[in-house]
């Protein structure tokens, strides 16, 4: 029986590099066939934002990968709505699509996965 | 039904709060670490209380790391039934007990 | 009996998480249960770095999880993208980037992430430090 | 006369709390790296206002993270006469216009 | 003109390692006779707790170390009261005597001196 | 003009500190104050280690301080027991330790506290990374 897995992203982009190595895991687990579902909440929805900028010696600009996130057939993505209004920030806000949940909704998500890795 | 497994110190981070939001019914809260100083801070403490009464949320404290910080002089106030002081066996056992854990 | 897989994502020394992972898979063990694999990620990957040497007087990590892994056949997996970035490099990234030596030898082995999904499939629990 | 570097998201810790207790008159602020996230934060930037007002503390932002970070697209509402956006040589300037720094 | 130097202690013991290499850095001053400053703030106020116990296999029990302070004549040891209070602990709690003093006149303390470091 | 010692506790990569370590460096410079050293503490060690092996288009920190050091002759202070512990040693240390490689070379110099007592000294600023 396959187990599936949940990657919660909970930190800040630039500041720690959570960012991009968990990103890098989830596109693995879907190159590995495995089901992922990926949550964005707290200072992870700042990951999300659009028109980052990192300057160029600051490296890879990870963020701009969000968008391989379809191609990798990943589309379970959910956001806390709660984490967005916190952060003055709306859905409308973000580089990719996404389904924003309030937390009991997205707690119900996350409750039915075997397997949550925090980044 | 979700283990917690909370390390840093409610002191320093606002983790507690966006914890207690992901909270479901019957989840429960494993404090390890800098998590067990969850037993000196009043706030804290209080929604712990009140999350066990209201959802059903266990929470447990690893006991070497509330000896190692001398935390348990502080702590005669805290009920023990509310908060139960437990071994690293303990813990194993525990994570089979929940569905899944979130390291927080 | 059940199986666990560890995850860790913090270094040694700095912070208390390594320890603790290392604990939990004694108490683990001791109680019966199989330890499938621990997956060496993020700051974690320092845990491989067998350069480390402490004071006598300090706890030696690295060297832990080295003896658990004998007495009990555990794989230590590290994340070869994660270690070589931070310094944690095997004979064979020595090799390749020129450099006169290497800190990072069996146990401890480098691997793709495909090997924490794969770990992930085989544990009933991965707990992460 | 201190100027505070603050690096952390006032989001996920309470640092912010603790520097604003450790401000003396005419100290000064300086956000950078995910600390520039205070431009988001209701309360902290409430705080920053009142600070600025009572005991005359400047607050600056390193533009190259808010930039980074995009926090200008919401920072609209942000007063550019509170929270100075300036480059990384007017924060080395910056550093000596203050006796000390403490980075938090 | 000798600079003088204070060493903020903000963090709890055992979940970081701020706290060992913050001592060593305070003890290395006195040993080449610059005057230091010792502060604990926020949760740093936890390292002088008395009646630690530590697992052995942790390793070194550094908090035995801050007796050794008076030894190296560090006795400007500074304590937040606030930091105390909001922690439900008193000066009594302390394993080594220290000056608490309300944050207007740590501040003052703070201001006197040209380097700050943080651990 | 001024002069500035820098204080670097994080690791590279980890965090962002040790590159606006760097980029603060590189302003203070520009403007004409100089940089009496640069020391590397507590995490910060990790800076020194040279087996660190990014993707392309990663920027190398390490390499950075290494080129700034060597076009402005800023000294690279490492402490030797923060770095020793954490796996970052000499070629003195792993002769000592009866390690086959090293991954700490010059510019980096292993030190003590005491240097960075003494960076204070002749500082007018101390900025901490």
């Amino acid at each position: 029986m396959t187990k599936t897995l949940g990657v919660i992203n909970s930190t800040a982009p630039y500041g720690v590099s959570n960012g991009q190595e968990s990103l890098d895991l989830a596109l693995a687990s879907a190159n590995f066939g495995q089901e992922v579902t990926l949550f964005f909440i707290d200072d992870g929805v700042f990951q999300l934002l659009k028109s980052q900028q990192p300057i160029p010696e600051q490296g890879k600009h990870y963020s701009k990968t969000f968008s391989a996130l379809t191609f990798y057939d990943i589309d379970d993505i959910y956001v806390c709505q709660q984490s967005l209004n916190e952060r003055s920030l709306e859905v409308s806000d973000l580089c990719i699509e996404v389904t924003a949940l309030p937390p009991e909704q997205l707690n119900q998500q996350l409750a039915q996965l075997d397997h949550l890795m925090r980044f | 039904m979700t283990l917690h497994i909370v390390s840093t110190s409610p002191f320093g981070t606002t983790l507690f709060e966006g914890v207690f939001q992901r909270c479901s019914k019957n989840d429960g809260i494993m404090l390890i670490q800098d998590g067990v100083y969850a037993l000196n801070h009043v706030e804290v403490y209080r929604q712990l209380k009140e999350l066990n009464l209201s959802l059903g949320i266990a929470c447990f404290a690893l006991e070497d790391d509330v000896v190692a910080r001398a935390n348990q002089v502080k702590s005669a106030g805290v009920d023990s039934e509310l908060i139960r002081c437990i071994s690293m066996e303990d813990f194993v056992v525990l994570t089979l007990d929940f569905k899944a854990t979130i390291s927080w | 009996m059940a199986t666990f897989g560890l995850l860790v994502t913090h270094a040694p020394f700095e912070q208390q998480h390594a320890f603790t992972a290392y604990r939990f898979a004694l108490s683990a063990l001791a109680l019966g249960h199989e330890i499938k694999g621990v997956f060496f990620y993020q700051a974690g990957v320092q845990n491989a770095n067998g350069y480390q040497a402490g004071h006598s007087d300090e706890f030696n990590v690295h060297q832990a999880w080295v003896e658990l892994s004998a007495h009990h056949g555990i794989p230590l997996n590290v994340c070869v993208t994660a270690a070589n970035r931070r310094g944690v490099i095997n004979a064979q990234d020595a090799k390749d980037n020129d450099q006169q030596g290497f800190n990072l030898t069996e146990p401890f082995i480098e691997v793709g992430l495909g090997d924490l999904v794969e770990l992930s499939q085989v544990s009933d629990r991965v707990i992460q430090f």
